[in-house]
């Protein structure tokens, strides 16, 4: 008998790689579970189907597909899309039809202070994404004291910036410069001379791959040399070292998830585990994306095991609720509007080419470069 | 042959009042979706069809709807239906305003400058973080009821709200303005010396286009409860606003809103069978359409269909 | 000083403004198709020299002929052997069929090349040009001059050769034009085929600056319509003033504005040069008027 | 009575002078041609009175009514109904549609769609032009088209009619038609100031005509005198139009 | 073989039908005019024969080269020019540029050609500098049958030759015609004015509703009591 999954992600339009990251981790789990002949639930196995639709990086598209797929496919079990806003309409729909939603790929706090019962996320919230680059840098020497915020404002960034900056100011630093920029801006010249005028320790960069990618070489351009050079979206993908080059190397990237995180996991055994299934089946490397998916799958699959029911959703709300499990994602737990606590952030840095893991301590592969080194 | 039009759209009609019972979730939302465009083409095509101006940034005033209904009822917990006049109002005002110095351009220029009315008003909203959430978005309340009630609900307002402009468009088309409109649209100045006072109604009718798009704005945001600047300002939305007004005929009352449902359902069953390449078919779609029928369906078979006529108008039309 | 910098980077990056203008405004005014695959056909040049760099280290500014070329050829077929089947239709309705277009190309790169952001970092990346407390950055520098002197030479086509005349006239009258001997087919099909390159050349460009995937296709026709509009239609000229003052304009805002209000500002100027000077800056009379 | 009234009128482009000093009057009731050689600015001082482009020197008064700063449609409201010189009928209406158009506006200003009809109706009947009323005016041959201006500027019940070159490009016939047309809408009172190169046509229906060369008015006086004024055979007329008169 | 030769011409707009059969042979150097009322389709066969309009049915040959629905640049280089009803000037082109533009497929001595073309029409080279479109409509009419002789044609078509032109123009374009007419030049002439356009012309076509209904010497069609009835008003 099957169990089957419904899925709206965007796999055209502005979204669309990371769409198809999150399907790709999906369909790993999916595999992967199947090989072992399914879901267990009350004794019999279950195959797993998952039914997916392309919103096409348009929430209203997603709201609408997911409707699909609750009244048409008769689909209770939603797996999240990628980005807050389709997660935010999406959501909306499951908790009107009593659907139930576990997402691994939006971040915005936003989503759960809406009183939704149904709702379930396993990314760190945005306004937690920068603390750990923060804290990252206390007790080093020579000493940060003072940071730049910029971010794009979109509703992620401006969370992601408004933590930033609240955890720059808990930890004593002063924020000397904090400003936003038009989402996908092709040009941050100005911001960058200001910054420059402002000689900030840190820079913390909010924004999306696009932009990171324009803040950094107008960053080397106009010869700008913090000690720290942060950004909230970019480091963790394999392309920010394609395109830069050796102008990405020592940039920090604060990371939901690395391939060198040390968890256990109840489908593939371990973290290193599925890195490894990853790279088999897609011949690149899994990054935070894939990775939310899969573990969002296998959180679901855990709770519904649990809950011993495949339809009865209160019955997997209440094991969703009670979820206290270590998967590849780190350890997992709710809180009661539903979104994930206590998991905290990696941070990565580029060294060689490559992304390591620096921080916190006890999942760090190697000892962070500390300050950065001014540009070539 | 006027009555039997007439006969055959409250024949559609009465379809479109039944179809609720039959029909489910996804095929309501689908239809509410087809009637959101239907409305905002046919709102539009006062201002396009009738007046010739092409206000390709119209969708301005649907995000301006749907700001006004998102701050209305969030900030000030006003009722839903209570909102909808002021959405009218607000694109009405907005656009009497905006229409004196704007609708001095014709053509090409002009519909860059709705355009651009449309990107300032986006940025701005953008920008009123305190008011609008900014680029976060605005959480609409959600409405309480059983989501079979929900979608019948929205399905029926939102029809209302196509009726009424189809309801507007057609008197327009009646009486005297709309032989105003339709001299402004060939020559203006033909127009003004036989005394018609051509700044005046192509104000109001680009107002009254407005106030109709600026409705399914209102209906928009509570329907769908989550708004943000960059989905109701812009997107696809004014490109297909306009692929709907021509496949169906500009200078029809009913041909932008045969447009929206043709190219809606269209797209529709497009999605759901090519999902990778949906893209890419869709795009070779709208040429298609653009080569063998650029007049529009009305005007390309008025009398029957036929091959002939698709390679005629091909012929035609190429150099 | 900074606000010296502030108006320099405003040049530079108009530079680049320009020249996703010049092709978009030369189509306009001649063809008066507004051309929403503009952008999409600038990618097709940014993903060719991303990919030359990538296998054979070509470097950018060297695949600038390449791009020019074969983008060209590519322009030059799309119009001969579509666009013109429907040039004699309503105006509107190419609109239409340019973001079918526009649609089609998006979502063919998105499956061939992927949605990933590219960029292109050559080994003198990041060098600059130091004077005193400016710094102007060398790529953005060449790119800048590259842009000028595409608009130039554009500019003494139009003028100064047959070829350039009959595009004129074939945009003001394509009976009149067929009545004196010139092929207008063959005319859009070079001006289409010109536009395109000079997009593919500015794509090329681009690859150096900024990251792209083939979403970012519709913000950059959108920047080549302000351009346009500020400099008018019928003078390629108008293209590169129109670039050089969004550019400065956007700097300059975002400096004494914020930068979030930049395109707030930038779009707000482009429907004021409109209302105040309804053909733009620099417009000609006649051009791309609107003919029932 | 004097209906129509130009002191010191002139109008320039930039820098080109177009009218200089221009002074004349419309009694009512009366048909003024108005001849010139290309480019004289003929159709340039109809613009100025149906205010289609501004003066910029010097007033018109239209029954004591300064013209200057007026808008084209209030024109229209006063009773001075036109017609253009490179026609400009209203595509995608059928011609009785057109001449509706001006029935609904223009001073007669009507408002139900009956009425309009039979206006409209009753100004393409004058025309003749019954036979094509639902044609799409574009594809009309260029005399009809040139009619339809005349009937749309009729329907809209003027006091104060400006031709400008209604007759250019038609046949012998026509133009006969056309003139006996005009000489009835005089009998009916309307005032009518005729721009026209059609010499027969002209010298037939004018009791006055007023001369303009290089933006000036050279000179003004009957069919008559006009083509006896070797200034006027100079500038226009030529030499072998003079010998012909004679 | 004529010079221009029309052989059974069909032709219409869509669907419809407006030429029939229409058979007329233009000599070299000769003056031929074509009359015929209002609709009759005379602007049809102009555009037809430089290449506009598709031929449905018939043959056009130009000095004996076959140039059926050839396109316009062909029929335009084999030495045919036109002057189009309604000017069709290039508006934002100068005066100068229009006239260059009319030299497209003839681009031997353009500045002879325009200087002979100013001291034809003085008022034209007055304006030189002006854009066509600001041009008052007689000016424009002087400066489309510039356009047309830069192209050194072997054959004129001229569509509403004395349109909107005042009467001393009118007299020095007439002198015009026929300078270039004893060059060589054929002309064939569409024009209202039948008095003046028999005087100038050799021979001359009568079209009504499509079909060539008459066809002779000039002078005799004069004293045609048909002609004289229908379109000299007597
Ligand atoms: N918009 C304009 N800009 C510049 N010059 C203009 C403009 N309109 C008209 N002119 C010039 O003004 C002069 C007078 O033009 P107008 O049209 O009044 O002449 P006209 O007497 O009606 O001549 P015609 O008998 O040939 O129609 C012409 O020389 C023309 O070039
Ligand atoms: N584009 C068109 N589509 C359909 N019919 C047309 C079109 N153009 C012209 N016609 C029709 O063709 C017929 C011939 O028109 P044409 O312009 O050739 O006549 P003409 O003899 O030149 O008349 P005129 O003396 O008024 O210039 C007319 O009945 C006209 O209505
Ligand atoms: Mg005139
Ligand atoms: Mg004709």
């Amino acid at each position: 008998e099957e169990i089957v999954f419904g899925a709206a992600l965007s796999l055209t339009g502005k979204l669309a790689k990371e769409g198809t990251l999150v399907k790709n981790g999906y369909e790993l789990w999916k595999e992967a579970v199947n090989k072992k002949g399914g879901i267990k639930v009350g004794g019999k196995n279950y195959t797993v189907k998952i039914i997916y639709y392309d919103d096409e990086s348009d929430p209203n598209r997603g709201a609408k597909l997911v409707e699909k797929l609750i009244t048409v496919d008769k689909v209770k079990l939603i797996l999240g899309p990628y980005g807050s806003e389709s997660v935010f309409a999406t959501s909306a729909i499951t908790e009107k039809y009593g659907a139930i939603m576990v997402q691994g790929g939006a971040a915005a706090d936003k989503l759960y202070t809406r009183n939704f019962k149904n709702l379930f996320g396993i990314y760190t919230v945005a306004t937690e994404y920068m603390d750990d680059i923060i804290e990252l840098t206390k007790g080093k020497s020579p000493k940060s004291e003072t940071v730049a915020i910029v971010y794009s404002n979109d509703l992620f960034s401006t969370e992601v910036a408004k933590g930033a900056k609240r955890s720059a100011e808990k930890n004593g630093l002063k924020v000397v410069f904090y400003q936003d920029y038009p989402k996908g801006t092709q040009d941050l010249s100005t911001v960058i001379v200001q910054i420059k005028g402002k000689n900030p320790d840190i820079i913390l960069g909010c924004g999306h791959f696009q932009d990171t990618i324009v803040m950094v070489k107008q960053l080397k351009d106009y010869k700008v040399n913090p000690k720290v050079l942060g950004f909230s979206v970019g480091p963790t993908l394999p392309d920010f070292v394609n395109s830069l080059k050796g102008d990405a190397e020592n940039i920090f990237g604060s990371a939901q998830w690395t391939m060198t995180l040390k968890y256990k996991d109840p489908v593939f055994g371990s973290n290193q585990e599925f890195v490894k299934a990853y790279k088999a089946k897609y011949k690149e490397d899994p990054n935070y994306h894939s990775a939310g998916g899969t573990a969002a799958a296998v959180i679901f699959q855990r709770a519904i095991e649990k809950a011993g029911s495949i339809d009865d959703i209160a019955k997997i709300r209440a094991a969703l609720s009670s979820f206290n499990e270590e998967t590849l994602y780190g350890k997992i737990k709710f809180d009661s509007t539903g979104k994930v606590t206590g998991k905290g952030m990696a941070v990565v840095q580029i060294i060689g080419g490559t992304q390591k893991t620096v921080f916190p301590d006890y999942v760090a592969e190697t000892k962070p470069i500390y300050p950065k080194p001014q540009w070539k | 042959m006027k009555d039997k039009k007439i006969i055959l759209f409250f024949l559609f009609l009465a379809v479109l009042i039944f179809l609720p019972y039959i029909v489910s979730g996804y095929w309501l939302r689908v239809l509410t979706q087809t009637f959101l465009f239907a409305s905002i083409a046919t709102g539009s095509n006062i201002i396009i069809g009738f007046t010739g101006y092409p206000a390709f940034g119209n969708i301005a005033f649907f995000g301006v709807g749907a700001y006004v209904t998102g701050v209305m009822t969030t900030t000030y917990n006003v009722p839903f239906l209570v909102t909808l006049p002021f959405c009218a109002l607000s694109g009405f005002v907005l656009a009497g305003i905006l229409g004196i110095p704007i609708l001095r351009l014709k053509g090409h220029y002009f519909a860059i400058a709705t355009v651009g009315i449309m990107e300032t008003i986006k940025e701005i909203v953008d920008n009123m973080v305190e008011t609008t959430g900014g680029g976060m978005g605005l959480t609409l309340p959600i409405m309480v009821g059983e989501p079979e009630f929900i979608y019948k609900y929205f399905y029926y307002v939102m029809m209302l709200c196509m009726l009424l402009s189809v309801l507007i468009c057609y008197i327009i088309s009646r009486i005297k303005i709309g032989y105003a409109l339709r001299a402004i649209r060939v020559d203006e100045d033909a127009a003004s010396v036989m005394g018609i006072n051509t700044p005046l109604y192509k104000t109001l009718a680009w107002a009254v286009s407005a106030a109709l798009v600026g409705i399914a704005g209102g209906i928009y945001a509570y329907w769908l409860s989550y708004i943000d600047p960059h989905t109701v300002f812009g997107g696809t939305y004014p490109v297909k606003m306009f692929a709907m007004i021509l496949l169906g005929g500009a200078t029809t009352v009913t041909g932008p809103l045969i447009g929206a449902f043709i190219l809606e359902i269209i797209s529709e069953l497009v999605w759901s069978k090519f999902i990778a390449i949906h893209g890419m078919v869709l795009g070779l779609l709208i040429i298609c359409i653009i080569l063998f029928i650029p007049k529009g369906i009305f005007e390309t078979f008025k009398g029957g269909f036929s091959f002939r006529k698709l390679l005629n108008n091909l012929r035609e039309n190429s150099l | 000083m900074v606000l010296l910098q502030v108006i320099i980077n405003g040049l530079l990056l108009g530079g680049f403004y320009a020249l996703i203008g010049i092709g978009f405004s030369l189509v306009w005014g001649v063809t008066n198709i507004i051309n929403l695959a503009h952008g999409a056909i600038a990618l097709l040049g940014a993903y060719l020299t991303y990919y030359l760099f990538v296998s054979i280290q070509l470097d950018p500014f060297l695949s600038i002929p390449l791009s020019f070329v074969s983008i060209f050829l590519f322009g030059y077929m799309l119009q001969r052997f579509v666009m013109n089947l429907v040039v004699k239709a309503q105006i509107f309705i190419l609109l239409i069929l340019t973001f079918g277009l526009e649609i089609f190309l998006v979502n063919f790169m998105t499956t061939f090349f992927s949605a990933d952001f590219r960029s292109v970092t050559p080994s003198y990346a990041g060098e600059s040009l130091v004077i005193g407390e400016i710094v102007i950055p060398y790529i953005r520098l060449a790119v800048f001059f590259v842009c000028v002197i595409f608009a130039i030479a554009m500019g003494l086509f139009l003028d100064k050769t047959w070829t350039g005349k009959a595009i004129k006239a074939t945009s003001l009258d394509i009976e009149a034009a067929m009545m004196s001997g010139i092929n207008p087919a063959k005319i859009y099909a070079i001006t289409f085929g010109l536009g395109s390159a000079i997009a593919g050349v500015s794509g090329t460009l681009l690859t150096l600056t900024q990251a792209f995937s083939p979403s970012i296709a519709g913000g950059l026709t959108l920047r080549a319509f302000i351009v346009s509009i500020l400099g008018g239609l019928g003078r390629i000229e108008g293209a590169l003033l129109g670039g050089l003052i969004l550019g400065v304009v956007e700097t300059l805002s975002s400096y004494l504005i914020g930068e979030s209000y930049k395109n707030a500002i930038a779009f707000g100027l482009m429907v004021l040069v409109l209302v105040l000077k309804p053909s733009g800056l620099m417009g000609r009379k006649y051009y791309a008027e609107v003919k029932h | 009575m004097v209906l129509l009234e130009a002191k010191n009128v002139a109008k320039s482009y930039g820098g080109l002078k177009v009218l200089t000093d221009l002074n004349f009057h419309v009694n009512s009731g009366e048909i003024v041609g108005v001849i010139g050689p290309n480019g004289a600015g003929k159709t340039t001082f109809m613009n100025l009175v149906s205010c289609l482009s501004p003066i910029t020197s010097g007033t018109i008064t239209y029954k004591g009514i300064r013209l200057n700063d007026k808008k084209p449609h209030e024109i229209a409201k006063l009773g001075i109904a036109r017609t253009f010189q490179v026609v400009k009928p209203f595509g995608g209406l059928s011609v009785l549609e057109n001449v509706m158009v001006g029935a609904f506006y223009g001073k007669r200003n009507l408002k139900s769609k009956a009425e309009a009809r039979d206006a409209a109706e009753e100004a393409i009947s004058i025309v003749g032009l019954l036979d094509v009323k639902d044609k799409d005016p574009r594809i009309l041959p260029l005399a009809k088209r040139k009619k339809l201006e005349v009937a749309r500027a009729l329907a809209m019940k003027p006091d104060l009619l400006l031709l400008d070159e209604v007759m250019a490009g038609l046949s012998m016939k026509e133009l006969e038609d056309i003139t006996e047309e005009i000489l009835k809408l005089k009998q009916k009172g309307i005032t009518m100031l005729v721009i026209e190169h059609v010499m027969k046509a002209i010298m037939k229906i004018s009791d006055r005509i007023l001369v303009l060369h290089l933006g000036q008015k050279i000179f003004e006086g009957t069919p008559k005198e006009v083509v006896e004024e070797p200034a006027v055979i100079q500038a226009y007329l030529g030499a072998k139009f003079a010998e012909k008169g004679k | 073989m004529a010079l221009l030769d029309i052989k059974e011409l069909s032709t219409g707009y869509g669907d419809l039908q407006i030429l029939r059969n229409i058979n007329i042979e233009i000599e070299k150097g000769e003056i031929v005019a074509l009359l015929g009322s209002n609709g009759a389709g005379k602007t049809t066969l102009m555009r037809t024969i430089v290449g506009l309009n598709r031929i449905w049915k018939g043959d056009v040959f130009m000095d004996g080269q076959r140039l059926t629905n050839a396109s316009s640049t062909k029929i335009v280089s084999s030495g045919v020019s036109i002057v189009p009803e309604g000017r069709r000037l290039f508006a934002g082109m100068t005066v100068t540029e229009n006239l260059e533009m009319g030299a497209y497929c003839n681009r031997k001595n353009i500045k002879e050609k325009i200087e002979r073309i100013f001291d034809f029409m003085p008022r034209l080279r007055e304006r030189k500098n002006h854009l066509a479109g600001d041009l008052s409509g007689g000016e424009q009419q002087m400066c489309a049958i510039g356009r047309a002789l830069m192209n050194e044609p072997k054959i004129l078509l001229i569509d509403e030759f004395s349109l909107g032109l005042a009467p001393t123009i009118v007299d020095s374009l007439v002198e015009i015609v026929h300078r270039i007419n004893q060059e060589g030049v054929s002309v064939f002439i569409v024009e209202q004015d039948v008095q003046l356009v028999l005087d100038m012309s050799v021979r001359a076509y009568v079209m009504e509703i499509g079909e060539i209904t008459l066809s002779g010497a000039s002078k005799d069609l004069m004293n045609d009591p048909k002609v004289k009835e229908a379109y000299l008003g007597m």
